[in-house]
């Protein structure tokens, strides 16, 4: 679906800072990409190159980011750069941005922030349908109707989070960007997300790419991970074998320091103080 | 400070020169008046513009140039000393009831609420008819302090209040900082920059309310400032009979001093945010 | 102060607020007679909840940001609040109590070079004489997290990454070598390869500077993995609390279970996931995909 | 054909501006209320008096009434005959009953304000027969009809029609729309105060203006208010105003070189009228010390450079006066020129001789230096023109007159007797009477040049009047009074009696400088029992005016000049230096007069 | 912050501001110079009216008896907050004695809410307008002209202002009438022809200004929220520009110049009666000004009340209005 091939991504307009350092890798149908990596190791420069959001000074250097589609009404296949993504927007593909606390407009209802944007396709048929429609999608999240009607500021942190993933999810797209949707919140709300991610990815059988840098989610749901370091791809392939038998150090060592339940306990080795 | 200039936008550099030139107009350029400007018949009346009186001549005889330094002067101090106390009053009472609450807050916002709802000039008029007639630039300056701190107050409260719920600012507390300490050092730098703009647009607001006064006759003519040179050109008809200069000059200058604060401030503001943005 | 009194007693302690205002508004308790003991020697008492069981309320009591309405804590045996003549003053208090927040890019101002805020938190609570002696004590400590002075010397906020941040908070909060750390919920914020660095500073801490810590997360694996004792926290009490192992172990609660689940763990995989799996006849792409879609790309 | 925006043919609109501006309560025209303005026309159109001033000659004239009041011997009782043949604008006719109606309602109404300062003279009218009245008064006044008639801008008694007002109660009645005696009749109005229209009324003939000039051309006068100077300006500039009152010399050379057809008094220098009945000087409030010394006042006269202050004021456009009262044309002829030898030798107490004949002289060489045209060549025409002369501008004998008086100067900072600094502080109207306003400025720039800091302040018309009469004040610039149209100088010369001084602090009605001079007082009784006829009347006034500048409570100045222009693109025949059948008073009662005789201009 | 408590802690500030305002304009002017009755006597006199002393003197009496100026400031500060709160009632203006304040007070009125209102209307929708779409592209040259245009304009004087605009288009192009001439039956179209075309120019001169601040303030504001993220988000789902701009960006940008709004009223009434005065234009403006010229103390008292009030007024309506156009503050 998407082609990335030696791309390398930055910012600047005067200068160039480099952020993505020649990366190549292709997303596919159908399946639940992961994207790990620590803090500033480019994964959200990555995600802004494949969506094709150039507006905070985004570059790209050299390489090329190709995506085909298939035009769901006409049935032709689309191949464009990410630079034209635009049009594709909210119909082909659709983004979860990071951070996604205020991302939601302040003064809108929650149901015109779903409508917003949609591509005509899924908006058939009367209001009432369409919110009819909307209401039953958003029961699937654990969101009432009556979110609907509600402004951001009444949902909690991890409402607005599902709110999010639902109307990305809602567009009903090839692929779905989701950057690093579950952070900060809790773990059982955490878990709620995903499930819901997954349950969405294998009914419209279309793509999830997931950046999160907790490997124990994309252990728990992703088809295939990479892992990133420092802009560049240090590790890719399907996660549980990256799980199974990790070849980077980084990786190893990310893998080794996860805590677990019953497992490794520092108070063990760092030692009893009473 | 030389790092800081090299990267300073074109908008600042033409802001400190306004401003650098006004103050030297106003400030430096009245000691070198060759006589006191506001004597009538110094100066042979309704001269034009030329080498001789660089602005021409008042249909009163005066140089219209050092009567615009003298006016400078007084309208400078007076924008300055009412911007300064009025943002510095407003700040400071705005943080204190934002930060403090309670009480304090209560009412303090009281009579910001009730100052910003009293329109100032009629007041001023009242008040100008009180004192026979003619209102001290003191006076005036007062009165200015005493209506525009609720500005600057209410909205630095409510920054001040969401503020208060920030994290950094408890961690201030549990860094021994005191009350007083978090207000100037944490909470302040947040709105200096909005300061700096209240402070501009008050300077512009007690000049021009007092040229306001000036020309409904109600300060005291024999000053100069901006307003009454206005006022004395107006009265002489200085517009129709075409002495613009006479009457531009005081107009233009106060137009050009609020560009220069402006371009100042919106520079400085671009400045500060590169600085701290940079890596 | 005596040696035998506990570094923190909590007792019956409750918080109401007013849920929708004072007309239509009912009373709310975030926290429910909690009580607590930290014994006096040092550390980690962990509380895990969800979001909303009033954890950070919890927390906010002991650093003295919010007032109880009911209960009483004391440290060291005096008390916390109230307007008790052994009530500690607020120097002292802070000498002993230390904050660490959540989010580490809102524990700075924006304004202040961050080193500043090690040196006046030496200064003012009277742990250096000097700005030499701050100086001093400001690198020994960022040290200790494996940062010195002069890396953040000069540098604001926004030139930080959010691992560097939380230690430097850290380091700030070690500066008047308290008795009590409080951190709510340090490391969600921080990425995961640096959560568990932070994870083990905090216990080498404990252990070499003799600092208890106060560990507040929603994260039950790292609240085993770093804690002496856990407590669970929901809808406002503690309703289970121990050893982490046998709290982990011998789980007495459905709830505990319930946030023990939710650990999205690398030992296995959700059960959950099965279902889906089997409902959407996933083409299982985990074998195929490999030799299908990447030869080549990497 | 062109209309106003009032909807009248402009041709046949006459229109005037209003001399108070606008009108905040125009639907109330009754005239015997306080607060009621009425000069929006109703004054200079609608209404009549029993006298009114003839200001060409400076005589009264009867106006309602059919001629001047026969008194007896001693003052007490007169006959006034009333006009015949008049109706009111409702076609009811105008008769004794009207006025004896008039006379027992102001009495008889405590509420009008009127009412108390009305019984105190008049005691009484009674009915001869139609038109016929006998009217006795409370005192022996061979004045009467300036008690009853206008002889400066109007009265207070207006005659109202009784079929109309003895329905009304006169306190609270709105006399709206009126019912008027003169040849207009009210015909719209803004109800914002702007502007009042009226018409011609078709009976004209049963007017007093129709009797005594014939028919008025103007089928419209609109009377309209533009507000600021610089809108009035325009709006004649823009052909939309006929007749202008009081405008400052700037705007009027602005207006000349606007509009070719805009002309004012005199058509070359100094264009304004000089004849207006009230001068304009600085006066002290002699109760108050330094100012209670002759010699500070003569000394703060010396150190005035009088030609300085004219070009200041008025670019020069000014008749200097060292009496009290104005160099009218009338009264230059009376007393300015036959005293202007006495003037050359007195001398004050030092023997120091103040008079400098040669002012006018002096002025007009410098004038014609600053390139002003039509100033005349010959001395005693310049002196008809720019006065007789005025004070020396001597800085040593003011200096020793101050020392005399005992003020110090050390280092070129005068100190008074007291050991006080002196300064001085000239009270100025603020946005009224530019004149006054422009010569306190113009005089403080003297005091200052001669080493005393002064300053002007400003006041409006409530606080400064508030000031003058309760003595709240030490110099000050208005007219006090210095006023005076006709060779009989008893109108305005009585308020110098000292029987009017009150203490400071205590509103006066006159005499706001608390002047005390007995010599003067006597001249002043004197003159009260001498009718307005009578050929001592001069000789007194002389003497009065000796002893005002003997004691010179008063530093008189300038007479006034009204730049009043007028428009001739649609109307002519206004009165000017030229055609002199008037003075151009246009907000006086006499202006029905003047505007009957207006001729329009064939378009 | 509950919604009732806001109205009710808003409506409680409200009346103490306007008791508040009335006791010190109560006081104040009686401590001044101005004694009514010498103004009026005054008047009479500068008329030229001859009167002997003793008439003037009799005058007097007369008068301040009818103004009612006797009692002491205690008791007139009594009488007149009953007459108010009571009757809403000034008394007799003195200087256009006996009508009453409020008469005139109630002519003048709509001239200058009408004034006011739609200056700061047509200001404050176009300052929204060119401010938005200057600071959506704040690098654009018609952006950088605009906002160029607006910072020259806003500092200039109402006053000359307004003198220049009048010699421009009521002399030298004769487009609108050099003062104000109302006419037309009551409710007739004619009469809101001629209320627009002769208000035109003092409202012009008021946009003009006032307009030049909202562009500046709202520049800044649209360039700020610009940045926010879910401005970023909107065009992230491919969202036009207008789109944007008229659902995302102006509600935004708008709801803080409504605050701003309250804040500014005071500011331009104060414009308002400066361009009343010029244009002769019959409002409260001009009405306090006469009031001051001819000291009429109750006329005075009434008009700046009324000012006080009817700003206070206001300003608490836009502060009501306010949670029902935030939702934010609505549901808290
Ligand atoms: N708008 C920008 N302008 C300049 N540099 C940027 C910008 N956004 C990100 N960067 C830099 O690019 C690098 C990669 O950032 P990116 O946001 O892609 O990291 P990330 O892997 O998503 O990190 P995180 O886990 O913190 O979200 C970082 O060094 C960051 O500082
Ligand atoms: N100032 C307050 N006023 C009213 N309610 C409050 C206040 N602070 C907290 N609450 C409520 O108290 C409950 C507990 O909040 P608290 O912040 O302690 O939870 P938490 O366990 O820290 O949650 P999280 O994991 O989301 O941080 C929540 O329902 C919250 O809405
Ligand atoms: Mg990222
Ligand atoms: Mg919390």
């Amino acid at each position: 679906m998407i082609t990335i091939d030696n791309v390398t991504v930055g910012y600047g307009t005067a200068g160039f800072i480099k952020a993505v350092d020649e990366v190549s890798l292709t997303i596919n149908d159908n399946e639940i990409l992961g994207i790990a990596g620590e803090s500033g190791s480019g994964k959200s420069t990555l995600m802004r190159a494949v969506y094709g959001d150039f507006s905070t000074g985004l570059r790209i250097q050299s390489g090329s980011v190709t995506g085909r589609f298939t035009d769901a009404r006409t049935g032709r296949s689309i191949e464009a750069p990410s630079s034209q993504f635009r049009q594709l927007w909210w119909d082909q593909i659709s983004y979860i941005p990071q951070g996604s606390m205020s991302v939601l407009n302040p003064l809108m209802r929650i149901e015109k922030q779903v409508v917003d944007g949609l591509p005509r396709r899924e908006r058939r048929g009367s209001r009432a349908e369409l919110r009819g429609r909307i209401a039953r999608f958003f029961a699937g999240f654990g969101l009432a109707e009556n979110v609907l009607d509600a402004y951001p500021h009444q949902l909690s942190g991890g409402m607005r989070q599902r709110v999010l993933v639902a109307i990305a999810a809602f567009v009903n797209p090839r692929l779905i960007l989701a950057d690093e949707p579950t952070t900060a919140l809790d773990v059982v709300v955490q878990k709620k997300i995903l499930l819901m991610m997954v349950e969405i990815q294998r009914r419209q059988r279309n793509s999830l790419v997931l950046v999160s840098h907790d490997l124990g989610v994309h252990y728990q749901i992703t088809d295939r991970l990479i892992v990133m370091h420092r802009g560049k791809i240090v590790e890719a392939g399907p996660t549980a074998e990256i799980f199974a038998n990790p070849r980077h150090d980084y990786t190893r060592n990310l893998i080794a320091s996860l805590p677990r339940l019953h497992g490794r306990r520092a108070a063990d080795t760092l030692g009893e103080t009473a | 400070m030389r790092s800081f200039f090299a990267h300073a936008p074109f908008r600042l550099y033409l802001g400190i020169l306004l401003v650098v030139l006004f103050i030297v107009l106003g400030g430096i350029m009245p000691w070198f008046a060759p006589t006191d400007p506001l004597t009538w018949y110094t100066a042979p009346r309704n001269q034009n513009p030329g080498a001789a009186y660089w602005l021409g001549t008042t249909s009163l005889g005066q140089d219209v140039f050092w009567l615009l330094t003298y006016a400078l002067r007084n309208s400078l101090i007076l924008g300055l000393i009412v911007a300064g106390l009025s943002t510095i009053i407003g700040v400071f009472l705005g943080l204190a009831a934002g930060y403090a609450g309670g009480w304090l807050d209560r009412v303090l916002s009281f009579f910001m609420d009730a100052l910003l709802c009293i329109p100032v000039l009629p007041i001023l008029i009242l008040m100008a008819a009180l004192f026979g007639g003619q209102l001290a630039l003191p006076i005036v300056g007062l009165l200015l302090v005493i209506f525009n701190w609720p500005y600057p107050a209410r909205q630095v409260r409510a920054v001040a209040l969401t503020m208060r719920e920030r994290e950094f600012i408890n961690v201030a507390w549990f860094s021994g900082e005191s009350s007083v300490r978090i207000l100037v050092r944490h909470i302040f730098p947040y709105i200096a920059g909005w300061s700096a703009a209240n402070f501009i647009n008050t300077v512009l607001v007690g000049i021009s309310t007092e040229s306001a006064l000036a020309v409904i006759g109600l300060s005291s003519a024999q000053q100069a400032t901006l307003g009454t040179m206005i006022y004395w050109a107006i009265n002489y008809q200085a517009l129709l009979a075409g002495r613009y200069v006479w009457i531009g000059s005081p107009v233009l200058a106060i137009v050009l001093l609020f560009i220069g604060l402006f371009l100042v401030s919106s520079g400085l503001s671009m400045q500060s945010a590169a600085r701290r943005m940079s890596v | 102060m005596t040696d035998t009194a506990p570094l923190l007693e909590m007792r019956n302690v409750s918080r109401t607020y007013r849920k929708g205002g004072p007309f239509a508004g009912v009373p709310f308790k975030a926290v429910d007679e909690v009580s607590f003991t930290l014994p006096a020697h040092p550390q980690v008492f962990s509380i895990v909840g969800e979001s909303g069981s009033g954890k950070t309320t919890l927390a906010r009591m002991v650093l003295r940001l919010v007032e109880p309405s009911a209960g009483e804590i004391t440290l060291l045996g005096r008390a916390l609040h109230g307007k008790g003549r052994d009530r500690i003053d607020n120097l002292e208090f802070r000498r002993l109590v230390q904050p660490i927040f959540q989010n580490p890019f809102e524990a700075f101002s924006a304004y202040l070079p961050i080193e500043d805020y090690l040196k006046s938190t030496a200064l003012n609570l009277k742990v250096a004489g000097s700005n030499a002696e701050a100086e001093a004590l400001a690198d020994r400590t960022l040290r200790s997290v494996g940062l010195s002075l002069e890396r953040i010397k000069g540098k604001y906020i926004r030139q930080f990454s959010g691992g560097e941040l939380q230690r430097i908070s850290v380091a700030r909060a070690l500066i008047p070598r308290p008795r009590l750390i409080v951190a709510d919920e340090p490391v969600s914020m921080v990425d995961a390869s640096l959560r568990m660095s932070i994870v083990n500073l905090f216990r080498q801490i404990v252990v070499e500077q003799g600092v208890s810590f106060i560990y507040i997360t929603h994260d039950l694996s790292t609240a085993y993995y770093l804690s002496d004792q856990v407590s669970i926290m929901n809808a406002g009490r503690i309703i289970e609390s121990g050893a982490p192992t046998k709290i982990l172990d011998h789980p007495s609660q459905d709830y505990t279970r319930e946030l023990m689940a939710a650990i999205p763990g690398v030992d296995e995989r959700w059960s959950e996931l099965a279902d889906i799996d089997r409902q959407y006849a996933h083409p299982n792409p985990r074998q195929e995909s490999a030799s299908k879609h990447l030869p080549g790309t990497i | 054909q062109q209309m106003t925006d009032v909807g009248t043919p402009r041709a046949e609109t006459l229109i005037v501006d209003m001399l108070n501006a606008r009108v905040g309560n125009p639907t109330n025209m009754n005239m015997y209320q306080q607060g009621v303005t009425i000069n929006h026309g109703y004054h200079q159109m609608a209404g009549a008096l029993l006298y009114d001033i003839d200001t060409a000659k400076g005589v009264q004239i009867p106006d309602l009434a059919a001629e001047m009041p026969v008194a007896n011997e001693d003052f007490t009782v007169f006959q006034v005959a009333l006009r015949e043949g008049l109706t009111w604008s409702d076609g009811e006719p105008f008769t004794a009953d009207d006025v004896i109606f008039t006379d027992n309602m102001i009495r008889d109404t405590p509420a009008l304000g009127y009412s108390a300062a009305y019984a105190a003279q008049i005691a009484s009218m009674t009915k001869i027969d139609d038109h016929t009245v006998e009217v006795t008064t409370t005192k022996p006044t061979p004045r009467l009809a300036i008690v009853l008639g206008s002889v400066i801008y109007g009265n207070p008694f207006h005659v109202v029609p009784k079929h109309v007002w003895e329905k009304e109660d006169p306190a609270t009645f709105s006399n709206f729309p009126p019912v008027s005696i003169s040849a207009y009749k009210f015909k719209d109005y803004d109800p914002n105060g702007t502007w009042f229209l009226w018409e011609k009324r078709e009976d004209w003939q049963n007017t007093d203006v129709g009797q005594m000039i014939g028919e008025p051309k103007p089928q419209y006068v609109l009377f309209r208010s533009y507000g600021t100077e610089e809108r009035r300006v325009l709006a004649m500039a823009a052909n939309d105003m006929d007749i202008l009152t009081d405008i400052s010399p700037e705007s009027l050379d602005i207006l000349r070189g606007q509009n070719p057809n805009v002309r004012a008094w005199f058509s070359g220098f100094p264009y304004a009228n000089l004849d207006d009945p009230c001068e304009r000087g600085i006066h002290f409030n002699t109760s108050k010390a330094p100012y209670d010394d002759a010699r500070t006042r003569w000394a703060l006269a010396l150190a005035i450079n009088a030609e300085r202050a004219s070009i200041a004021t008025f670019s020069g456009m000014m008749r200097a006066s060292p009496l009290g009262i104005p160099p009218t044309t009338v009264l230059m002829d009376t007393y300015h020129q036959p005293m202007a030898e006495w003037l050359g030798e007195f001398a004050l107490e030092d023997g120091y001789k103040p008079f400098d004949p040669d002012y006018a002289v002096r002025l007009g060489e410098r004038l014609r230096s600053e390139g002003v045209t039509d100033i005349p060549e010959d001395p005693e025409a310049l002196r008809e023109l720019l006065g007789v002369g005025w004070w020396k501008h001597d800085p040593d004998q003011a200096t020793k007159l101050l020392l005399d008086a005992g003020f110090t100067n050390d280092g070129g900072e005068w100190k008074k007797p007291d050991g006080t600094p002196f300064t001085i502080n000239i009270l100025a109207p603020a946005d009224f009477e530019v004149q006054s306003q422009r010569l306190a400025f113009a005089v403080a720039n003297e005091w200052n040049e001669f080493g005393i800091p002064t300053q002007v302040q400003q006041m409006q018309a409530g606080a400064f009047f508030t000031a003058e009469n309760t003595g709240d004040y030490e110099t000050g610039s208005y007219w006090g009074s210095s006023c005076a149209i006709t060779p009989d100088l008893f109108v305005r010369m009585e308020g110098w009696h000292k029987d009017y001084v009150r203490e400071n602090g205590v509103p006066a009605s006159s005499n706001q400088g608390r002047y005390v001079d007995d010599e003067l007082s006597a001249l002043i009784d004197t003159l009260r029992a001498v009718p307005a006829d009578d050929p001592q009347i001069v000789s007194l006034g002389t003497d009065i005016l000796k002893e005002l500048v003997e004691g010179l409570p008063v530093i008189e100045m300038f007479g006034t000049s009204k730049f009043v222009p007028v428009n001739e693109t649609y109307w002519t025949n206004y009165p000017s230096a030229d055609n002199y059948y008037e003075g151009p008073w246009w907000w006086w009662t006499n202006f029905k007069f003047i505007a009957a005789q207006l001729e329009p201009v064939q378009q | 912050m509950n919604l009732l408590r806001f109205i009710a802690g808003r409506l409680v500030v409200y009346a103490l501001v306007i008791v508040f305002a009335l006791t010190v304009l109560f006081f104040v002017p009686r401590l001044g110079p101005t004694d009514p009755v010498e103004a009026m006597l005054a008047k009479v006199a500068s008329q030229g009216a001859y009167m002997e002393a003793a008439q003037v003197d009799a005058l007097r009496q007369s008068l301040s008896d009818t103004f009612g100026l006797s009692g002491s400031l205690l008791e007139q500060y009594w009488a007149f907050i009953k007459r108010i709160v009571v009757t809403a009632d000034f008394g007799p203006s003195l200087s256009m004695y006996p009508t009453p304040v409020m008469e005139l007070i109630w002519n003048a009125l709509p001239w200058t809410f009408g004034l006011l209102l739609t200056s700061t209307l047509i200001a404050w929708v176009l300052g929204n307008f060119v401010g938005l779409a200057s600071g959506w592209k704040p690098e654009s040259p018609s952006s950088r002209i605009m906002e160029g245009i607006a910072i020259c304009l806003y500092p200039i004087p109402y006053y000359i202002l307004a003198l220049v605009l009048s010699i421009l288009f009521s002399y030298v192009w004769k487009i609108f009438p050099l003062t104000t001439t109302i006419r037309g039956a009551p409710w007739s179209w004619d009469l809101i022809t001629s209320i627009v075309w002769n208000s035109f120019l003092p409202a012009m001169s008021i946009v003009i200004v006032v307009f030049g601040w909202w562009v500046i303030s709202v520049k800044a504001q649209t360039a700020t929220l610009k940045e926010e993220e879910f401005i970023r988000y909107a065009r992230l789902k491919g969202l036009g520009d207008g789109r944007i701009l008229s659902r995302y960006v102006l509600p935004n940008a708008i709801l803080p110049q409504i605050t701003f709004l309250a804040l500014q009223i005071g500011l331009m009434f104060n414009g308002s009666l400066i361009t009343e005065i010029l244009f002769d234009y019959p409002g409260l403006g001009l009405l306090i000004y006469s009031a001051v010229l001819q000291g009429d103390f109750n006329l005075l008292m009434g008009t700046i009340s009324l000012s006080v009030i009817a700003v206070a007024t206001a300003t608490m309506v836009i502060d009501l209005i306010y949670p029902l156009l935030d939702p934010r503050i609505r549901h808290r």
